[in-house]
C-alpha cells in the first residue's frame, strides 16, 4: 500500500483547509520540485530547455488560465492564444515606453491588460452560452490578430511588422533578449509558473472558485442559489486572461524572443486548448500533465526514427508526428474522457486500496 | 422560535389574519407561455412559521408557482408581496438575498462538485473576502472559510450526509442529491423555504428520514416551508394549509381535512379519496 | 571521412507544402549530386539534412535549437523564423542564409554579420519590377496607380516601404491590398477592388495558395495578365499549372533563370536522378523553383569552398562558413565552372552588402512554362541604400546591444 | 463630421454611383455565402445527431476533394471516381464511428468537439503522406461542370457571372431541400434529431447509434464532396483549402447550430454583408483584410439579441 | 400490440439474470452478485433503497451502462434463452425489451408526439399499425395528446414522464424494464400507469420488471419481488408473502404493528433491518 491514507486523521478544519491533506501529495510535490529546480537545470542542455522545458511551463500556464475559464467557470473559450499577444504586446510596448522598467513588473502589467480585452469579449457571455460563445472569443481572435497586423503602433512601426525582444537585465543578469541563458530563463518562467500556479489553487479552492465551479455545473441553480452570473462569468474572464497574458508575455520574452502576429493565430488557441482538455478540465495539476503530452511527445516523437536509425525523412516524420498527436488525443479521451489528471486520480484511488482491486 | 404556539385551523383561505403574520401574500397572479396558460389570476398567502403545500395534477402549475415566487418567470398579471414588499419582477439572485431558498423538482446541484462544496456554494452570498485574499489563502480568507465551514458541518450533522462530504454529488444516488439539496438551501438560511418534490423517487425510509428534516427545520429554525408533494401521506401529515390547483386555476384552499374531503380535489387529482 | 553538415529547415508539409517541396528537392539534389560526383567539395562529403518546420514559426525555431550545434548554416525558410533566428545568430555564431527572402535590411552586412540573402532582397526585386514595367523610364510611372496585392504578415509587406518611397519620387500612386492566410483562396473582395480601383498595374507578393488564387481571380476579373506581375515566389510552375492557359501573360521577376541543358542540371539528371538516387515529381526538374533550389544549394557550397581556401581546411566551421558567404564571387567565370552560366546573374558579396544585388529577368507564363521575356534587369542602389542603412539602423537601436562589424571600412 | 460622413454617407453614394459594380459584389457575396454554407451543412447535420461540434468538416473536404482529383490523377475516369470517392467516404464514416464516437457516446459536448479536432490532425498526417502537398487542380470538365462566364450589361456597365458558380448555387439549394425534406419527413431524421437531445434516451427506445452515425457522417462526407468540387474549381485542391472550415464557423453560430435552413440563411447573409463591409468600408477606412473577423464580430452581435441564432432551437432553461 | 394471448405457465422466465456484477469507472463496484428472473408474462418488481442498484440492474440488462463507463464484469444475463449482454440496445428493443430510463431522459426539442413516434424506431409494421398505438397511447393519457405539439422540454415533469412510457409503448414491446414509473406522478395518474401495466400484462402479455420505491403499489401489482440492498438481493419472494413480512411492512411499507404511522412522529432513531444483523 504505496498511498496509504488510512490513518491520517484531521483535528481541525485548519489542518483539512492544508495544501495537501494528504501526505504523500506533498512528498511528491517536494520530490517534483526538487527534479524541477535542481535536477533538471543541472542536468539539461539548451536544447532541452529551449524545446522543451521552457514551451512545458509557458504552456501550461497558459493552459492554467484557459483552464480556470473553461474548466472552472464553464466558458469555452477559442481566443487565448489571441489574449496571449495582448500580453505580449502590452509587455513590448511597456518595456520599450519604460526602458527602465523592471521586466517583473512589466510582465505582471501586461497581466492586465490581457484580463481588460478578456473581459470586454467575455461580456457576451452573460447572454450566450456553450459554443455560440465560442463565437465571441473566435470574434476575439480574429480581430485582435489582425489588429496586431495592422496597428502599427503596436510594433514600433518598425519595418519588419514584428515585435523583437531586446537584451533585458535584471539584477546584473540579461533574462530576456538573444544574450539570455536559456537557464536563467528557466528559473524565470519557473518561479512565475510556481506562484500563479500557487495563486491558483487558492483561488479556486475557496469562495470564488466554488462559485466559478457553480456556474459551469448549472448556471441556473447558482442563480437560483444567489449568485450573481455576472460577476461570477467576468471574474472567471479576468482572472483566466490575466494568467494567459501573462503566459503570453513569458511566451514572447522568456522564450521565443520575437513574434509575428500570425504565431498568436488560432492554432496556438487550440494548442492550448488541447492541453486542457487532454490534461483534464478543472484540474490545475492536468495542465502541466497536458503540456507535457501535447508539447513535448512531438519533440520527442522527432528523435525515434534518428535514434533507431530509420531512413525515415523528415517530412515523413512530420506527416507521421501530425498522425500521431491526433491519434494520441483520440486514444487518450477515449482511455480517460476528463483527462490525465482523472486518469492520475484513478491510479491514486488504486494505489490507495492495493492491492485489493475494488 | 416556535411560531406554531397555537394551531391554524383555517378553512377559508382569506380569513383576516393580521399582516403581521404573513410572510408572503401571492396575488392575483397569471403566467403564461406562448398559448399555455401555466397560472391563471392565482391568490394565496404563507405565513410565517407554517408549512404550506402546493398540490395539483402533472401539469397544473406548481413548479412554475414557484418559478414566480422566487424571480424566475415573471407573471405577466399579478404582485407578490414578501415581508411587506410588493413586486413582480425581480433577479433569483435577489430573491436569495431577501431570504427565499428552494430545492429543485429535477435535481439542480452543481454535478461536479462534492457535497461539501455544494452547501458552501450555499453560503457563497454571505462570504465577503475578494479575489486579493482568496489568492493568498492564508489569512482573512482562511479564517472566513472555517467559519463558514462549521456552518456547514453543522448542517450535514443535521442532514446526516458526514460520509458524503467528499463525493461528488453527480455520483450520488438521487435520495441523497435531495438531501444535500436540502442542504444547499439551507446554508442559505432562508426565511422561505420552498421545496419542489423533495420526496419523488425516495423509498418510505427516506420519506420518513426528508420528513423529519422538514419539521425539524421548521419547529427548531423557524424556517417557513412551502412544499409540493404528490405523496398524500406527507401532505396530509407534514402541512399546516394545502392550496389545490388545477391547471393553472386554484380549485381549494385550507386545512390538509377540508382539502381531502373536497369533491373537486378527489376529482381533479386524489383519484380515490385518501 | 571528412564532412559538413548542412541542415534545411524544410517544409514539405502544411499549408505551403506545394510551394516548398521542388525548393527542397532542388537543395538536396545539388548536394547529392557533388557527393556522388565530387565526392562532396574538395573531399569534405556534404551532409545534407532536413527539419521540417511546416512553415511554423514554433516548429522553426525548435529546429534551429536542434540544428545549431550540428549545422554550419541555418536556412529559415520564413520570414517569420528568420526574424525569430536573427538576433540569436549573434550569440550562437551561426550564419543565416536566406536566398532571396527575409528581412531587406539584411543586406547590410555590418549590422546583420551573420545574415545573408543573395542574390537579391525583396526591396531589389520591387525596384526591378518598376524598373521593367515602365519600361526603365520610372518618370513613366507618374499619375499612374500600382497596387499591391500581397499577403498580410512580415513577408507580404516587406516591400511596402520602398514602394512607397518611389511612389513619392515618381508621383505615382501606391494602393497596397492585404490579403488574409485565410482568405488566400477566397480573394474576390480584394480583386473586386481591383475592379473598382482600375490600377495600372498590380504587383503581388504571394505564397503558396494565394498566387493560384489571385491568377485565377484576375483572369475571372478580365484584368490584363501583361499588367499583373508577381515576385519571384508568386512564379512557381505547380501554382501556374492549376491555372493553365487562363494565366497565359502573367509574368513574375525571377533572379534565377531555368536551364535544364546546362551541365548542372545535366549532372544532377545523371548522377541523381537517373540513378534514382532522390524522387522528384513530373515535370519538376524543368521548373524554376526545382532549379532555383540547386542554385541555392549552390551558395552554401560556394561559401564553404571560399572558407576552404581562405582558412585552409577542409571541414569548415560554422563561423569560417560565414567568411565564405561574404566573400562569394561569383563572375561569370566562376559560374560556368561549375555548370551554372546562364541559370543566374554574376554577383559577389561583401562585408557590407550581403544581398549581392545580382538582378534578375523578367520570366511570362505562356500557358504551359514560364519563359524569360527580358534583359536582365538591376536594382536601384540609390533607392535602396539609404533605406537599408536606416531600417538597419533601426533594428539595431530597438535590439540594443547589437554588434555592428566595425572592421568593415566599405 | 468627414469621418461620419465616411461612415455614413459615401459608402451608399459609392453604391448608388455604380450599381452594376454594386450587382457584381452582390452576385461575388452569394456565392462565397453559399460556399460558406456548404461547408456549414456537413456541420449542422453531425452537430443535429450527436451534438458533436464537428472541427473534421474542413479536413474531409480536402480528403474528399483530393481523394477524387488523386484517382482520375490514377487514370481512374473521372465518372467513376466520384462512386468511388464516396465509397471512400463512407469507409472513412465507418471508421470514424467504429473507432471515435461509439467509445466516446454520452461523453461531454467538448470533449466530442476535441476528438474531432483530433480526427482533424490525423487525417491531415494521413492525407499529405497519400496524396503529398503538393496542388491539385480540380477536374471540373472531366465531370461535366460548365465553366465559363455568363456577361450582362446592366446600367451601362458589366456584370460578370462564371457558370461554375451558378451550378454550385443550384446544387447548394438542392442539397439544402434535399436535407430539409430528409430531416423533417422521415423516420431517420427524426430519430436524428432526437438522438441530438439525448443519447442514452436514445439508446434505450433502440435508435441504433452505429447506423445513424455512419449514415450521417456519410451524408457529411457527401456535402464534403461537393464543397470540395466547388470550392477546387475555384481556387485549386491543396491542405490550404483547409483553413476555409473557419469560415463556416460564424456562419455556423448566426443560421443556428442546428439548423440546415439556418446554414444557408446565415451563409448568404455573411457571404454577401461582409463583402459589402469589406468592399465599402473595410478597404477605404480600416486598411481592408476585414473578412477575417467580419463575419465573426456580426455573428456576435447577432447573437447578443437571439442566443440560439437565426433558426437554432431554443435553449430550454426550465427548472 | 397484437399477441393477446395471455401466457399460461409463469414459470418459463423471459428474463433471467444470473449472478451479476457491475463496476464503474474501473473501480466503483456497485453489483456483486446479483440474480433474478422474470417469469413470461410476469410482473416482478425490483424494491430496495436510494442507491441499492436496481437503476444498474435494469441497465445492466438493456446493456445501457456502457454509456456511462460501466460494465458487467461477470455473471450472464438471458433473455428468451440467449445471452445477451453483447447486444447493442438496438438489437435488444428489435427483439421487445425496452427500458423507460428514470428521470424522465424526454428529447428536449422534439413534440411530445415525435417523441412516441421515435419509440416505434425499430418498427416495420407500417405506419398505420404504429398510427393506431399512438392513439391507443393518446387513449391511456389524454393529457398528451393535448401536449402533443409542445416541446418536451417545456412541458411538466409528469408530462414528461409519461410520455417516456408512452413512448416505450410504442416499440410494441415484449418486456418493459420500468425504471421508477411513478416518480412525481400524481397519485391519480400513479394508480391509472398502474392500471395500464397491468392491462398491457393481461391482455397482451408484456412481461415487466419494475424497479419502484412505491414498495406500497409495486407490490399491490406486482406477482414476485426482489430487494436489493447495496447491491445484492437480500429478500425475495411472491408479492404477497413480502407483503407480511414484518420488516417489509415496516421499512418499505410504513406499516407498523399498529397501523400505519404519521410522517410527524418519525423519531429520530437508528433502525436495523433485520436482514443486515
Ligand atoms: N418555460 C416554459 N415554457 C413553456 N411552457 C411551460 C414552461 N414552464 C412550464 N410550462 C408549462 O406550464 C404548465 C405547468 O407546468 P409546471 O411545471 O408548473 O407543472 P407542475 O404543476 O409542476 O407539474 P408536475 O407535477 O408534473 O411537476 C405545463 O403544462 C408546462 O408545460
Ligand atoms: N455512472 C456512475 N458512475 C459511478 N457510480 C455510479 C454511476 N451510476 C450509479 N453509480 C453508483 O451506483 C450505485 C447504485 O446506483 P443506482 O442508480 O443503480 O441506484 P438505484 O437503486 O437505482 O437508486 P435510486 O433509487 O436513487 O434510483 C450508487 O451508489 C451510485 O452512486
Ligand atoms: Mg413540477
Ligand atoms: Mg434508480
Amino acid at each position: 500500500m504505496l498511498y496509504r491514507t488510512v490513518g491520517q486523521f484531521k483535528t481541525s478544519y485548519h489542518a483539512d483547509h492544508a495544501l495537501f491533506p494528504v501526505k504523500q501529495d506533498a512528498w511528491l510535490l517536494g520530490f517534483i520540485l526538487l527534479i524541477a529546480f535542481v535536477v533538471l537545470p543541472a542536468t539539461a542542455n539548451e536544447f532541452v530547455f529551449n524545446a522543451l522545458l521552457i514551451p512545458v511551463l509557458v504552456y501550461a500556464l497558459a493552459a492554467l488560465g484557459l483552464n480556470i475559464l473553461t474548466g472552472y467557470a464553464g466558458q469555452l473559450s477559442l481566443g487565448t492564444g489571441a489574449f496571449m499577444g495582448v500580453g505580449a504586446y502590452a509587455c513590448y510596448k511597456l518595456v520599450t515606453i519604460f526602458p527602465e522598467l523592471n521586466i517583473v513588473v512589466a510582465i505582471a502589467l501586461s497581466g492586465f491588460f490581457s484580463a481588460a480585452v478578456g473581459v470586454a469579449f467575455g461580456l457576451p457571455s452573460l447572454r450566450i452560452k456553450g459554443f455560440y460563445l465560442a463565437i465571441a472569443t473566435l470574434a476575439a481572435q480574429f480581430f485582435l490578430v489582425w489588429l496586431f497586423e495592422k496597428w502599427a503602433w503596436l510594433y514600433n512601426y518598425n519595418s519588419s511588422g514584428a515585435i523583437q525582444v531586446p537584451n533585458i537585465d535584471m539584477f546584473g543578469l540579461t533574462v530576456a533578449g538573444p544574450n539570455a541563458k536559456a537557464v536563467v530563463q528557466y528559473y524565470f518562467v519557473l518561479c512565475v509558473v510556481c506562484l500563479i500556479t500557487w495563486f491558483a489553487i487558492n483561488i479556486t479552492r475557496g469562495r470564488i472558485g466554488r462559485i466559478w465551479k457553480s456556474v459551469r455545473d448549472m448556471d441556473i441553480a447558482a442563480e437560483l442559489v444567489g449568485i450573481n452570473l455576472m460577476k461570477a462569468k467576468l471574474s472567471a474572464f479576468a482572472v483566466s486572461s490575466y494568467i494567459v497574458g501573462v503566459a503570453g508575455a513569458l511566451f514572447v520574452f522568456l522564450w521565443r524572443g520575437a513574434a509575428e502576429p500570425v504565431l498568436f493565430d488560432i492554432p496556438l488557441s487550440f494548442r492550448v486548448l488541447f492541453i486542457v482538455i487532454i490534461g483534464g478540465m478543472g484540474s490545475i495539476l492536468g495542465n502541466y500533465l497536458g503540456a507535457v503530452l501535447i508539447v513535448a511527445l512531438p519533440v520527442l516523437i522527432s528523435f525515434v526514427p534518428g535514434a533507431l536509425g530509420l531512413p525515415v525523412s523528415s517530412a515523413m516524420v512530420e506527416h507521421l508526428n501530425t498522425m500521431i498527436v491526433g491519434a494520441t488525443i483520440i486514444g487518450f479521451l477515449i482511455l480517460e474522457p476528463h483527462g490525465l489528471a482523472r486518469l492520475w486520480a484513478i491510479i491514486r484511488e488504486k494505489l490507495v486500496i492495493w492491492p485489493f482491486p475494488h | 422560535m416556535n411560531s406554531r404556539a397555537e394551531p391554524l385551523i383555517i378553512v377559508a383561505p382569506d380569513d383576516g389574519i393580521p399582516a403581521g403574520d404573513l410572510l408572503m401574500d401571492v396575488k392575483n397572479v397569471s403566467l403564461s407561455f406562448g398559448g399555455v396558460k401555466a397560472i391563471t389570476d392565482i391568490s394565496f398567502n404563507v405565513r410565517k412559521g407554517e408549512i404550506r403545500a402546493i398540490i395539483g395534477p402533472n401539469g397544473a402549475g406548481k413548479t412554475s408557482m414557484l418559478n414566480v415566487i422566487n424571480g424566475f418567470y415573471t407573471p405577466q398579471k399579478g404582485t407578490i408581496v414578501f415581508r411587506g414588499e410588493e413586486r413582480r419582477a425581480m433577479k433569483p439572485h435577489h430573491a436569495v438575498r431577501q431570504g427565499i431558498a428552494r430545492t429543485f423538482q429535477n435535481v439542480a446541484l452543481f454535478k461536479g462538485m462534492s457535497t461539501l462544496d455544494n452547501i458552501m456554494a450555499g453560503r457563497s452570498v454571505m462570504m465577503k473576502r475578494n479575489l486579493f485574499w482568496q489568492m493568498f489563502w492564508h489569512g482573512p480568507a482562511l479564517r472566513e472559510e472555517i467559519e463558514h465551514r462549521e456552518k456547514v458541518e453543522e448542517i450535514i450533522d443535521f442532514l446526516e450526509i458526514q460520509h458524503i462530504r467528499r463525493t461528488p454529488v453527480g455520483k450520488l444516488p438521487y435520495g441523497l442529491q435531495k438531501r444535500v439539496e436540502l442542504g444547499r438551501a439551507l446554508a442559505m438560511e432562508p426565511s422561505l423555504l420552498l421545496l419542489d418534490e423533495p420526496m419523488a423517487g425516495m423509498n418510505l425510509e427516506e420519506k420518513e428520514d426528508m420528513s423529519r428534516f422538514i419539521i425539524d427545520v421548521n419547529r427548531q429554525r423557524g424556517t417557513t416551508i412551502a412544499l409540493i408533494e404528490h405523496d398524500m401521506g406527507v401532505v396530509m401529515d407534514l402541512s399546516d394549509r394545502v392550496v389545490v390547483l388545477d391547471y393553472g386555476k386554484k380549485i381549494a384552499d385550507g386545512t390538509p381535512d377540508a382539502v381531502k374531503s373536497n369533491q373537486n380535489v378527489i376529482d381533479a387529482y386524489l383519484g380515490v379519496a385518501h | 571521412e571528412d564532412a559538413v553538415n548542412v541542415t534545411n529547415l524544410s517544409y514539405r508539409t502544411g499549408p505551403f507544402a506545394a510551394t516548398g517541396t521542388p525548393l527542397m528537392n532542388g537543395q538536396r539534389d545539388y548536394m547529392l549530386m557533388l557527393n556522388e560526383r565530387d565526392g562532396g567539395v574538395n573531399g569534405v562529403k556534404l551532409v545534407y539534412d532536413e527539419c521540417e518546420t511546416g512553415y511554423n514559426t514554433e516548429k522553426g525555431a525548435e529546429c534551429y535549437e536542434k540544428t545549431k550545434g550540428s549545422s554550419i548554416v541555418t536556412q529559415p525558410w520564413s520570414t517569420g523564423i528568420t526574424l525569430q533566428v536573427l538576433p540569436k545568430s549573434n550569440v550562437d555564431k551561426i550564419p543565416i542564409l536566406a536566398p532571396g527572402y527575409g528581412f531587406s535590411p539584411m543586406s547590410d552586412g555590418k549590422v546583420f554579420q551573420w545574415a545573408f540573402n543573395p542574390p537579391a532582397s525583396y526591396w531589389d526585386g520591387a525596384s526591378m519590377i518598376l524598373k521593367n514595367i515602365s519600361e526603365g523610364n520610372l518618370d513613366s510611372l507618374k499619375g499612374k496607380k500600382i497596387v499591391l496585392l500581397h499577403l498580410d504578415a512580415p513577408y507580404g509587406k516587406e516591400p511596402i516601404p520602398l514602394l512607397q518611397a518611389y511612389a513619392e519620387k515618381y508621383g505615382f500612386t501606391l494602393l497596397p491590398i492585404p490579403v488574409g492566410v485565410k482568405e488566400m483562396q477566397n480573394q474576390s473582395a480584394q480583386w473586386l477592388q481591383i475592379r473598382r480601383e482600375r490600377p495600372d498595374f498590380v504587383l503581388m507578393w504571394g505564397w503558396g495558395a494565394m498566387n493560384v488564387g489571385a491568377v485565377t481571380e484576375a483572369a475571372k476579373t478580365k484584368f490584363p495578365m501583361d499588367k499583373f506581375v508577381g515576385i519571384w515566389w508568386s512564379g512557381h510552375d505547380g501554382d501556374m499549372k492549376s491555372v493553365g492557359e487562363a494565366g497565359k501573360g502573367y509574368r513574375s521577376i525571377s533572379w534565377s533563370l531555368p536551364h535544364s541543358e546546362s551541365s548542372v542540371m545535366q549532372d544532377i539528371k545523371k548522377y541523381v536522378l537517373d540513378a534514382k538516387k532522390a524522387e522528384i515529381g513530373e515535370g519538376e526538374f524543368d521548373w524554376v523553383f526545382y532549379q532555383r533550389g540547386v542554385l541555392i544549394s549552390m551558395f552554401t557550397v560556394e561559401g564553404i569552398k571560399a572558407a576552404q581556401a581562405h582558412f585552409n581546411t577542409k571541414v569548415v566551421s560554422a563561423e569560417q562558413l560565414r567568411w565564405g558567404l561574404e566573400n562569394l564571387k561569383l563572375d561569370e567565370a566562376a559560374l560556368k565552372a561549375i555548370g551554372m552560366d546562364g541559370m543566374i546573374a554574376p554577383f559577389s558579396t561583401a562585408c557590407n552588402n550581403h544581398a549581392g544585388h545580382a538582378g534578375g529577368w523578367m520570366l511570362q507564363w505562356d500557358g504551359a512554362k514560364f519563359v524569360k521575356v527580358s534583359d536582365h534587369i538591376t536594382a536601384d542602389a540609390e533607392m535602396i541604400d539609404p533605406l537599408v542603412q536606416t531600417e538597419a539602423k533601426k533594428y539595431a537601436e530597438a535590439n540594443a546591444p547589437w554588434p555592428i562589424n566595425e572592421e568593415c571600412k566599405m | 463630421m468627414d469621418f461620419l460622413n465616411s461612415i455614413l454617407v459615401k459608402p451608399f453614394a459609392d453604391m448608388a454611383g455604380a450599381p452594376d459594380f454594386l450587382l457584381q459584389v452582390l452576385w461575388e457575396g452569394l456565392v462565397a455565402g453559399v460556399l460558406y454554407a456548404l461547408i456549414a451543412l456537413g456541420f449542422v447535420l453531425i452537430y443535429k445527431s450527436s451534438r458533436i461540434f464537428n472541427f473534421a468538416q474542413g479536413i474531409m473536404v480536402v480528403f474528399a476533394a483530393l481523394t477524387l482529383v488523386g484517382l482520375h490523377e490514377k487514370g481512374v475516369p473521372a465518372l467513376l471516381a466520384v462512386p468511388l470517392t464516396l465509397l471512400v467516404m463512407f469507409i472513412l464514416a465507418v471508421v470514424i464511428e467504429r473507432v471515435v464516437l461509439r467509445p466516446l457516446v454520452n461523453q461531454p459536448d467538448m470533449i466530442l468537439f476535441m476528438a474531432t479536432i483530433g480526427i482533424t490532425l490525423f487525417l491531415v498526417g494521413f492525407g499529405e503522406i497519400i496524396f503529398g502537398g503538393e496542388n491539385k487542380v480540380m477536374i471540373t470538365e472531366q465531370l461535366y461542370i460548365p465553366t465559363g462566364s455568363i456577361e450582362f450589361e446592366p446600367f451601362g456597365g458589366f456584370v460578370s457571372i462564371e457558370q461554375k458558380d451558378v451550378t454550385a448555387v443550384v446544387g447548394a439549394i438542392l442539397l439544402v431541400a434535399g436535407l430539409i425534406l430528409f430531416l423533417n419527413r422521415s423516420k431517420m431524421g427524426r430519430a436524428i434529431r432526437a438522438l441530438g437531445d439525448d443519447h442514452q434516451a436514445a439508446l434505450s427506445v433502440g435508435i441504433s447509434l452505429s447506423t445513424i452515425w455512419v449514415l450521417v457522417w456519410f451524408i457529411a462526407g457527401v456535402i464534403a464532396l461537393v464543397t470540395g468540387i466547388v470550392w477546387g474549381a475555384r481556387a485549386g485542391v491543396s491542405f490550404a483549402l483547409e483553413v476555409i472550415a473557419f469560415k463556416a464557423l460564424p456562419v455556423l453560430m448566426l443560421g443556428g447550430l442546428e439548423s440546415v435552413l439556418g446554414a444557408i440563411v446565415g451563409g448568404l447573409a455573411i457571404g454577401i454583408l461582409e463583402k459589402l463591409f469589406e468592399i465599402y468600408w473595410g478597404q477605404p477606412l480600416l486598411g481592408g483584410n476585414t473578412e477575417t473577423w467580419f463575419a465573426f464580430v456580426f455573428a456576435l452581435i447577432v447573437l447578443l439579441f437571439r442566443p440560439q441564432g437565426l433558426f437554432g432551437e431554443r435553449i430550454i432553461e426550465r427548472v | 400490440m397484437t399477441n393477446a394471448a395471455p401466457q399460461s405457465e409463469p414459470a418459463t422466465p423471459i428474463l433471467s439474470v444470473n449472478n451479476i456484477e457491475v463496476i464503474y469507472d474501473h473501480v466503483i463496484l456497485v453489483l456483486k452478485g446479483v440474480s433474478l428472473t422474470v417469469p413470461k408474462g410476469g410482473i416482478t418488481a425490483l424494491l430496495g433503497a436510494n442507491g441499492a442498484g436496481k437503476t444498474t440492474t435494469l441497465k445492466a440488462i438493456s446493456n445501457l451502462l456502457h454509456a456511462e463507463r460501466g460494465e458487467v464484469t461477470k455473471g450472464t444475463i438471458v433473455f428468451e434463452g440467449d445471452e445477451i449482454q453483447s447486444l447493442s440496445p438496438n438489437q435488444l428493443v428489435r427483439r421487445g425489451c425496452i427500458q423507460v430510463m428514470e428521470g424522465r431522459h424526454c428529447f428536449g426539442h422534439l413534440s411530445v408526439e415525435d417523441n412516441l413516434m421515435t419509440g416505434a424506431f425499430t418498427r416495420r409494421d407500417g405506419a398505420a399499425a404504429i398510427r393506431a398505438d399512438l392513439d391507443l397511447v393518446y387513449e391511456y393519457f389524454p393529457r398528451l395528446k393535448v401536449r402533443r405539439t409542445s416541446q418536451a422540454g417545456y412541458t411538466s415533469g409528469g408530462e414528461q414522464q409519461i410520455t417516456a412510457i408512452g413512448r416505450a409503448l410504442m416499440s410494441k414491446p415484449k418486456m418493459i424494464l420500468l425504471d421508477e414509473p411513478s416518480m412525481g406522478l400524481a397519485p391519480q395518474l400513479v394508480e391509472e400507469i398502474f392500471e395500464i401495466v397491468k392491462k398491457l400484462n393481461e391482455e397482451q402479455g408484456v412481461s415487466f420488471l419494475l424497479a419502484e420505491q412505491n414498495t406500497n403499489i409495486a407490490l399491490r401489482y406486482a406477482k414476485y419481488g426482489y430487494i436489493l440492498e447495496s447491491g445484492r438481493i437480500v429478500l425475495d419472494g411472491e408479492a404477497q408473502a413480502l407483503r407480511e413480512n414484518e420488516d417489509v411492512k415496516e421499512f418499505y411499507l410504513g406499516v407498523a404493528g399498529e397501523g400505519r404511522k404519521s410522517f410527524k412522529d418519525v423519531k429520530h432513531y437508528k433502525r436495523r433491518k433485520r436482514w443486515l444483523a
